[in-house]
């Protein structure tokens, strides 16, 4: 069975990434999921296609961080994460967090604050391909 | 001695390779390091002293105060754009 | 199709429903998504079954307006809006909602506001079933 | 004149039943009626003013100033627990 966290260049299923996590316990009452999706537009330019590349082993390492420091500091029973990587069209699903707690308002912070970190953290890059050319993206410059 | 260079995203461009073999003059630190970078690549000194790259050794972020040993994988890592 | 927002008795689908909502548009950027499921334990009860009640009419007027004002109030593409009726069994989906916007705090924001404001304005009431019998359970008493 | 009325969740159980026929005297406000209820249905007179119900006409929530005509269908809605 694929791990809780993940790099991938498959597509993901939403319903599986789903159930795994919200069925480790029954004391589950709610699952918070983010889903980043490849938008048409960026910055007021249009896009064609998106890239994205990571660092092998250190992404896996800084994601498993991410839901470890999660678990350790919100009320949560499990987190899983997925990022995909290499060639993504418009509306392809791009990353995908999952957090399960007893109650929704720690399941809420707790996947809120998985993404924010993973934007901070986790060394993955994203190029745009626009009708100008191709260009990797600094979201913070 | 030498350490393993990794470049990432943009860095691969502006470098025009994604690795690179640097010899080193024996264990030094990350400030040392940057510092025989900056002279060998002068198109990273910029982002360098701006911080605008992060550097890891063997896949984990790395300050200034960090020895440099034989063998290490050291990157460059340009701000992060994932999710 | 099924529409955006319903009551219905059957289980439902998450792909399926954050499916129908991120294709609503190519700006969409980040879908959140919440969902609630039953819990085996309710102020250290151990619950048995739950069963929910619903005004039908008003109940999914009430859905309907929660949808409309999440779209007039939050900076979102599009919002889905389902919850079951019925007997479920420990484990079974409750409730999810669904939030696509161009970015994702917005996201979070209208689906976090969206599930605290029907548990306030919704006529959907919860009977659970313990060793001891059965509740009407009074959140908000 | 008669309006429907409708008991949901703990309230069918109190009143041990979901639905009743009540007989109103002509147009009366929800205040009226609540008064009316209470006379009729004891049981609902404490959480009537206590505020433990809420009343909504032809499917939406109404207040003591609303109207009530023949034919309107006036639901007793518990606290909900939905979600």
């Amino acid at each position: 069975m694929a791990g809780l966290v993940r790099i991938q260049s498959e597509d993901f299923s939403v319903e599986e990434e789903v159930k795994r996590i919200k069925t480790v316990s029954k004391e589950v009452g709610g699952v918070v999921s983010f889903l980043g999706t490849a938008r048409n537009i960026s910055k007021g330019e249009k896009i064609v296609s998106l890239e994205f590349e990571h660092y092998p082993v250190m992404a896996e390492k800084k994601l498993d961080e991410i839901r470890k420091r999660a678990l350790d500091n919100f009320n949560i029973i499990e987190m899983g994460i997925v990022h995909r990587v290499g060639r993504l069209d418009i509306g392809e699903n791009i990353v995908l967090i999952v957090a399960a707690a007893r109650h929704r308002n720690d399941a809420f912070m707790a996947c809120e604050w998985a993404i924010a970190e993973l934007k901070r953290v986790v060394p993955i890059w994203k190029k745009e391909t626009t009708g100008k050319g191709e260009v990797w993206v600094e979201e913070h410059p | 001695m030498a350490v393993k260079l990794k470049f990432f995203a943009m860095l691969k461009g502006l470098i025009g390779r994604e690795e690179a073999e640097l010899e080193i003059p024996g264990e030094i630190s990350m400030a040392e390091l940057k510092t025989i970078i900056k002279r060998e690549y002068p198109v990273l000194a910029d982002l360098i002293d701006k911080r605008g790259v992060l550097v890891s050794v063997n896949q984990e972020f790395a300050g200034n105060e960090m020895t440099i040993k034989d063998g290490d994988e050291v990157a460059f890592l340009p701000p992060f754009s994932g999710g």
